[in-house]
C-alpha cells in the first residue's frame, strides 16, 4: 500500500501546474467565457503538455500512462478551474482501447493523443436522466457500415469536437459509434453550461457512423466511471483552490475591527471545509485506483466515490460563498466560479441521490475499502 | 387557541384574493410563477397599480394614507400576493424608509416623500452597506459635510439593490468622527438624479445585475433632507430594522415555490422517485413549520405582544428554506439545469431548449442568485449571534 | 386565526407547574425510576390534579376541555419529565369517547377520570414495527363476549394498568377489545425502558375482553394519533427545560478561564438549539389543533408534527450532552435524563423515517399548513 | 500510488489474522461481536494473551521488547484485532505511557514498568482531567508536594476511564504555581494501592460506571516514580498525544459494526426497506472514505512524513461515525430498542427479550455510551479548533 506519487508524476503535477498558473488566469478564462466557453488554441496547448496523449498506449503514439497520472493532471486543471474538457480524451482513450478494433485504434487514437482530434461522448438524452441503460438513439446497418439518428443534449463543446462516441441501439441492444461531426446529417447547437464551459445539442441523422463495439453499455458505463473519476480529480483541485481563496479571504477580510478569521464559529466552518476536502480527496484517490477493477467492483467504488464527492463539492462551494459574504456572489470575483464549478460538478455523471441509490442497490454484508 | 382564520379574516382574504387576481397582469403573473426575469417595467408596473389602490403602502397606518391593517391582515395580503404570483413589493420605500419618515421626519418631509412613495412613482434605493463593511454597519465611512445648508457627501455606497432604478436613495452617513462608531452617523435622503451620484451596476453570478456600487463625489444635498437631528442616524436605522418582521421569512413564496418544485418533479419524472419525494417532502414538513411560526409571532403581534426571541428565527429559517428549494429543483432538472442560456430565462423566448422543458432554464440561475439570502440583511451567522444573546445572555 | 392560551388554560399549565416543581423533583423521580419505573401514588396525584379526567366529558365525569389542554399539561409534565403516562388516560378516553358504545363508556369512563382505573393501549407486535395495520393478534366470539389471543411488546406501565385496550383480528379485520389486567389469561412481566419508565410484555390466552369497535384500524389510527400529539407536547416541555439546563450550565461553566457560554461556536449550537425548540413547539401546536380534522387530514397533519419532532428531539438531545461535556453523559446528572427521555420519543408512534414515508406518500400538490 | 498491500503485508496480515482467530477465547469474541457487557477479566485476559506473544506491546521499537512493526503493519494488527471480536486493547499503559517512559523515564524506570505493561499484569489507569477542567488539561490543580524524597499528593481526578480496576495511574500534578498554567505540572507515577487513594466509580447513562474519580488524600509518592524532571510534565504529556494517531479514528471497529448494523437491519426486516437501506449506504461511504484517509496516513507515516493537517481530521470523523453507527442500530430496531434489560446485556441471559431479539438489548445502551466520544479525548470542538489553526493560521 502506497500513496505516494512517483518523481515522473510529480514532475507531471509541476508542469500543468505551471501552465495553469501562467498560462490559465482568471482573465483568459474570462475571455474564453466570453468567447464560448472553449478555445482550441488552449487544446493545443493540453495536447502540447502531452495531456491529451497521456493515457493513450505507447503504440498509439502515447505516454501509455494510467489512471493516477490521469488523477494528477485533472487535480491541477481543476485548480485553474480550466473549462477545457480533458475528461473528454481520457474517456475517449479508455473506451476506444478497451473496446474497439485495432483497426478503429489506430486510426483514432493517435489522433486523440496528438490533440488533432477532440472526440467526445454523447449520450445525454432527454428521458435518460442519470441512467445509462435508457437509450432511444437508432443505429442500423448500411452498406458502407452503420447510420445513427439521434439527438444526444448537453454534449460537452459539442459544437466544437471533431468526433462523438455515440450510443445507439443496434438490434435490441445498446452499442456505441464514433461519428464525426462534419459527416453528413449531423448538426450541432452549442451554448454555454452554469460554469461557464461549453455544451451543445447534437443531432445525428442517418449519420455514418463508425461502430466500436456491439458492447456498448459496457463500455458506455466504463466510460461513466472514467467521468466519474476525472471529476472527482477535477473537484479536488477546485476544492483545494476554493479552501485556500476562503482562508486568505478570512485572514484579511475585517468586521467589527478584526478578521473574520478570529471568529469561532467561521472557524469551525473552515475546519469543516477541510475535512470536507480531505474526504473527497481520499476518495478521488480510491476512484482512481478503482477504475482497473472488474466492472461489478468498479462500478460500486465510483458510485461510493461521487457520493461523496457530491457531498463535498455542494458543502465546499456553499460554505465558500456564505464564508465570503457579498463578495462571494459577484461575477467579477474569482471565487465565485469555483461554486459555479463544483455546482455544475455535482450533476455530472450522476448526482449524490443518484449515486447514493446506486451504492445502496450494490450494498453487501461486509464494508471497507477492500470489501 | 385556533388555528382557524376568522370569518372576518376569511372575507377579508377573500376581498384582497379577488382584487389581487383580477388586477395582476398575466404576464407578469406567468413570469413569477416561472421564475423568468423581470424587468424594471414589471416590477414598478405592479407597484403603481397597488398604488391607485392605496395597497402599495399596505403596511401603513390610515392617519398616512395607509389600509391601517393589524398583522394579521398584511399577512394574508402578502400570501394572497404571492400566490397569485405577483412580485415581491420593493421594500425600500413602502417598508423601509416609509416608517422611518413617519416616525422621526419633519410634516413637511413627511408631505414630500410619503405620497410618490405610496404610489409607487418613486423609486428608492437603501445606502447602508459599503465596502469592507457588511453587516457590520456601525462602520459607515461615506461622509457628509455641513456646508451652510447643505451636505456636501462624499463616499461609496455598495450592494446597493436594484439602485440602478433608484430615484432616491436613504442613506447613513458618516457627520462625526467622534465618539463610539455609532455616534457620528446620519439619516440623509439623497435624489439619486443629483451631480456627482454614479451608480455602477454590480454583475453577480447569475448573470443580472441585481446590485450596485453607488459613488459620491461631493454630492449636494439640501439639509432639509436630513431625517431628524444630526448623528442620530443610527438610532433611525435600528427603528427601520424593527420594523418588517415576519415577511422576511418569505413564507408565502416558499409556498409558491413549493408548488412548482412539484410541478418540475413531475415533468423530469421524479414524482414517483421515492428518494427524491422525500426530499420534498422533508422540505414541505420545514415550510410548514416556518409558516406556524409566522402564524405565532403574527398572533402574538396581534394581541400586543412584541416575540423578539422567536421573530428572530425567522430570517434564519426563510433563508434556508429558500435556499433548498431552489436547490432542489435545480437538481430536479438534474443534466438539463445546465445550459445556462439567459435569453431563454426571459419570457417569450422562442428557441429550443436542451432537453426541451424551457421551465428548467432558470433554476441554475435561481440557485446562484439565493445564496444572498443567508448573507444579506444581517449574515445568518450574524442573525445566530443574536439569537444566542436571546438564551444565553 | 389565534395562539394565546385561554385564561383557564393558562391556570392549568400554572397548577402543573407548580406540582413538578413542588411534587416531582429529581429525588422522587430517582426513587421511582430505582422502584420500577411508576408509582401509582403519583397517577393519583395527576388525578387529584384533574388531568386523568380533562378530557373526559361531563357526561362522564370529566371535566369536558380539548386538546390543547391536553397539550397544555403534557407540556409541563414533559418539562419534569414525569415517568408516568398520563397520556394514555388521553388516548382510552378519545378512542373509547369516539368509538365505544354508550355501555362501554358508561362503564370505564368514570373510572378512568377518576384514577381508578388506568387504561393503556397495548399494541405493539414483533412484527409490525410502526405499521398500525399489521397485527397478528386473534379475537374470537364467545358466549360471554369476545376472548383475544395475542403477544403485546412494550405496553407502557403494562404491569401496573387496570386495563388494556386491544387490537385483534375479528372476521378477517381489526377490531379493538378492552380487557382487564386481572382476567383469566392475562400475564404481564414488565421492565424498564431507556427513559426508565416502565413496559411490559402482556400475554393474553383466550382472555375474556369486551368489544370497542369493530372499525378498529380507524380507531388504532386515531388513538396514534393522540399520542403523536402527546409525545409533541411532552417533547416541547422536557426540550424547554433540556434548553434551560444547558445554557445555564454554559454559562457557570468555565473553560480555559471563561465561561464556555462566551464561546462562538457553542452560542450558534445554543441558538440551533432554540431553533429546533421553537420549531417544535409550532409543529406541536399543529398537532393538537389538527386532531380534531377528519382523517385523511388528521393523519397528514400528524405525521409532519412527528417528522419535526423528531429531528429537533434528536438535535437537542445530542447537542445538550455535547454542550455539558462529561457531565452530560452521567446518571447523577438530570440533565442527562432529558436525552433519554428525548431519545426514546423518537422511536414511539413512529420515528422520523417513518413518517417522513408517511409524508411523502400522503403528498399533494399544495403547500402549506392549510393545504 | 497503490492501493494493494504488499505480498510482505498481505503475509504478515495472514500471520497475524491466524494467530488472533486460534488464540482470542470465543466467548470473549461472541461478547464483542454483539456489544455484550466486557468483564475485567475478558479485558486484562486477552491482553495476557496478547502479552505472552510479544503483542500486546505492538507499538514498541524493539529495543523495548516490542515487534518493532511498521506504521502500516500496526494497522493491520489492529484491523485483525478488530474484525476477529477482539476487546480493544486498554490504552493506558501499552500506548499512552509506555512511550512517555521509554522517551523520558529513567533506564531504572523503564526496567520496573515497562514489563508489567508489555504482559498485560499491571493495570494502569490515566491521571489527567480534573472536574472543571475537561478539555483545558493545562488548569490542573492537584498538587504534589515535595517533601524529602517524596511527594504528597492532594487532590483529585475525574473522568478516569475503568480506574477502579487500575493498579497503577499516571497522573498529571501541580509542582508549581508559578509562571504558566503549564509550566508548573509535573508528571507522576503513582500506586493505586497506596493510602490515601478513594477510587468513586460513576455511573453513567449506560447504567455501567465506565469512569471513576480519584481522591488523593496526603498520598505518598516516592519521588523515583517522577518522569523526568520536575515541572516539565507539560512537555511529556503533549509528547503522549502526539502518539495514538490513526487508531483513534477506531476504522476498524466501524468496518465491524457496520456489518453488524447490517445483521440487525435483516432482522428486523429493513434490508429491502429503502429508506432504511440508503441510511446505512451512506454511512457505507463515511466509513469507506475514513478508512482512505486512514490508509493515507498509515502511508504517508511509512515514508516518513508528518500529516499533521489530516491526522487531525481523524477523531472527528471517527468519532461521529462510531455515533452514527451505534443509532442507526438503535433505530433499525426502533420499538424494540426500548427495553433497558441489564441483564439481558449481559452474556449468556436466559430470560425473553421483548419482541425476541435479545440482540437488541444493548443497542441504546450502546448508543448512549458512544455520546462520550465527540466529548473525550478533547472535544469534537478543540478538535475542530486545531484544524482551524492548520487551515487559517
Amino acid at each position: 500500500m502506497d500513496f505516494d506519487f512517483s518523481d515522473d508524476q510529480q514532475q507531471l503535477r509541476d508542469a500543468v501546474h505551471r501552465w495553469v498558473d501562467k498560462g490559465y488566469g482568471f482573465e483568459r478564462r474570462r475571455a474564453i467565457v466570453a468567447a464560448g466557453g472553449f478555445d482550441r488554441r488552449v487544446w493545443n496547448e493540453l495536447a502540447e503538455l502531452g495531456l491529451t496523449s497521456l493515457t493513450v498506449p505507447e503504440a498509439h503514439g502515447g505516454l501509455g500512462q494510467g489512471a493516477v497520472d490521469a488523477m494528477v493532471a485533472l487535480e491541477e486543471l481543476g485548480r485553474g478551474i480550466v473549462l477545457e474538457p480533458l475528461a473528454q480524451a481520457f474517456i475517449a482513450t479508455r473506451v476506444l482501447a478497451d473496446h474497439a478494433s485495432q483497426a478503429v485504434q489506430t486510426e483514432w487514437l493517435p489522433r486523440i493523443a496528438s490533440g488533432e482530434a477532440l472526440v467526445v461522448l454523447a449520450h445525454q438524452e432527454r428521458k435518460a436522466r442519470y441512467r445509462l441503460d435508457v437509450c432511444e438513439a437508432k443505429a442500423a446497418q448500411t452498406q458502407a457500415g452503420h447510420a445513427v439518428t439521434a439527438i444526444k443534449s448537453i454534449v460537452p463543446a459539442g459544437d466544437q469536437a471533431d468526433a462523438f462516441i455515440v450510443p445507439a441501439q443496434l438490434d435490441g441492444r445498446i452499442a456505441l459509434f464514433l461519428v464525426e461531426r462534419g459527416a453528413a446529417g449531423v448538426a450541432a447547437a452549442g451554448y454555454a453550461t452554469q460554469d461557464s464551459s461549453r455544451a451543445a445539442e447534437v443531432m445525428f441523422k442517418d449519420a455514418p457512423a463508425t461502430l466500436v463495439t456491439t458492447d456498448g453499455l459496457a463500455a458506455l458505463e466504463l466510460a461513466a466511471d472514467v467521468g466519474i473519476a476525472s471529476t472527482c480529480a477535477y473537484a479536488v483541485g477546485a476544492m483545494e483552490e476554493t479552501l485556500r481563496l476562503t482562508t486568505e479571504y478570512m485572514n484579511q477580510r475585517k468586521q467589527f475591527g478584526v478578521p473574520i478569521a478570529s471568529f469561532q464559529a467561521l472557524r469551525h466552518r473552515a475546519a469543516d471545509m477541510k475535512m470536507q476536502l480531505e474526504l473527497a480527496r481520499s476518495m478521488s484517490y480510491y476512484a482512481g485506483l478503482k477504475l482497473g477493477e472488474a466492472p461489478d467492483e468498479r462500478r460500486r467504488a465510483l458510485s461510493r466515490a461521487k457520493v461523496q464527492l457530491g457531498q463535498s463539492m455542494r458543502f465546499m462551494g456553499q460554505q465558500s460563498v456564505q464564508l465570503h459574504g457579498g463578495i462571494g456572489v459577484t461575477d467579477e470575483y474569482v471565487g465565485s466560479h469555483y461554486f459555479k464549478v463544483l455546482t455544475q460538478l455535482e450533476m455530472c455523471w450522476g448526482d449524490t441521490l443518484h449515486h447514493l441509490g446506486e451504492v445502496s442497490g450494490r450494498m453487501q454484508e461486509t464494508a471497507g475499502v477492500f470489501a | 387557541m385556533d388555528l382557524a382564520f376568522t370569518p372576518e379574516e376569511q372575507a377579508f382574504r377573500a376581498e384582497v384574493r379577488e382584487w389581487v387576481r383580477s388586477h395582476l397582469p398575466p404576464q407578469i403573473a406567468h413570469k413569477v410563477h416561472n421564475a423568468l426575469r423581470l424587468t424594471r417595467e414589471d416590477m414598478q408596473g405592479w407597484a403603481k397599480i397597488l398604488g391607485k389602490k392605496g395597497w402599495l403602502a399596505y403596511g401603513w397606518p390610515k392617519q398616512f394614507g395607509g389600509p391601517g391593517w393589524n398583522a394579521v391582515q398584511k399577512h394574508l395580503f402578502e400570501e394572497e400576493c404571492a400566490l397569485a404570483g405577483a412580485p415581491r413589493i420593493i421594500p425600500f420605500g413602502p417598508v423601509m424608509v416609509a416608517p422611518v419618515i413617519m416616525a422621526f421626519g419633519t410634516p413637511e418631509q413627511q408631505k414630500r416623500f410619503l405620497p410618490g412613495i405610496a404610489s409607487g412613482e418613486v423609486w428608492w434605493s437603501q445606502g447602508y452597506s459599503e465596502p469592507g463593511a457588511g453587516s457590520d454597519l456601525a462602520s459607515v465611512k461615506t461622509r457628509a459635510e455641513r456646508v451652510g445648508d447643505k451636505y456636501i457627501v462624499n463616499g461609496q455606497k455598495t450592494w446597493t439593490t436594484l439602485g440602478q432604478y433608484g430615484d432616491w436613495m436613504f442613506n447613513l452617513v458618516r457627520t462625526s468622527t467622534e465618539g463610539k462608531p455609532q455616534t457620528g452617523i446620519s439619516f440623509l435622503l439623497l435624489d439619486m438624479k443629483s451631480p456627482g451620484v454614479t451608480v455602477r451596476p454590480i454583475k453577480l453570478l447569475d448573470g443580472e445585475c441585481e446590485v450596485n456600487e453607488v459613488f459620491f463625489d461631493n454630492v449636494e444635498v439640501p439639509a432639509d433632507q436630513l431625517i431628524g437631528e444630526e448623528n442620530k442616524g443610527w438610532t433611525y436605522a435600528k427603528h427601520l430594522l424593527s420594523h418588517e418582521r415576519t415577511n422576511i421569512a418569505d413564507v408565502n413564496r416558499a409556498k409558491r415555490e413549493l408548488e412548482r418544485l412539484k410541478r418540475i418533479a413531475k415533468t423530469e419524472g421524479l414524482w414517483d422517485d421515492l428518494r427524491f419525494r422525500d426530499q420534498i417532502a422533508l422540505l414541505e414538513v420545514d415550510v410548514v413549520a416556518l409558516e406556524m411560526l409566522v402564524l405565532r409571532v403574527l398572533s402574538l403581534e396581534k394581541s400586543g405582544k412584541n416575540p423578539l426571541d422567536i421573530a428572530g428565527l425567522l430570517k434564519i429559517r426563510g433563508s434556508e428554506i429558500q435556499q433548498r428549494y431552489a436547490e432542489l429543483m435545480m437538481l430536479a432538472a438534474g443534466p438539463f439545469s445546465l445550459p445556462f442560456i439567459e435569453e431563454a430565462m426571459e419570457a417569450g423566448w422562442q428557441g429550443n431548449f436542451p432537453g426541451g422543458e424551457v421551465a428548467n432554464a432558470p433554476l441554475a440561475s435561481s440557485y446562484f442568485n439565493l445564496r444572498k439570502t443567508t448573507i444579506y440583511g444581517g449574515s445568518n451567522e450574524v442573525q445566530r449571534n443574536i439569537v444566542a444573546q436571546t438564551v444565553l445572555g
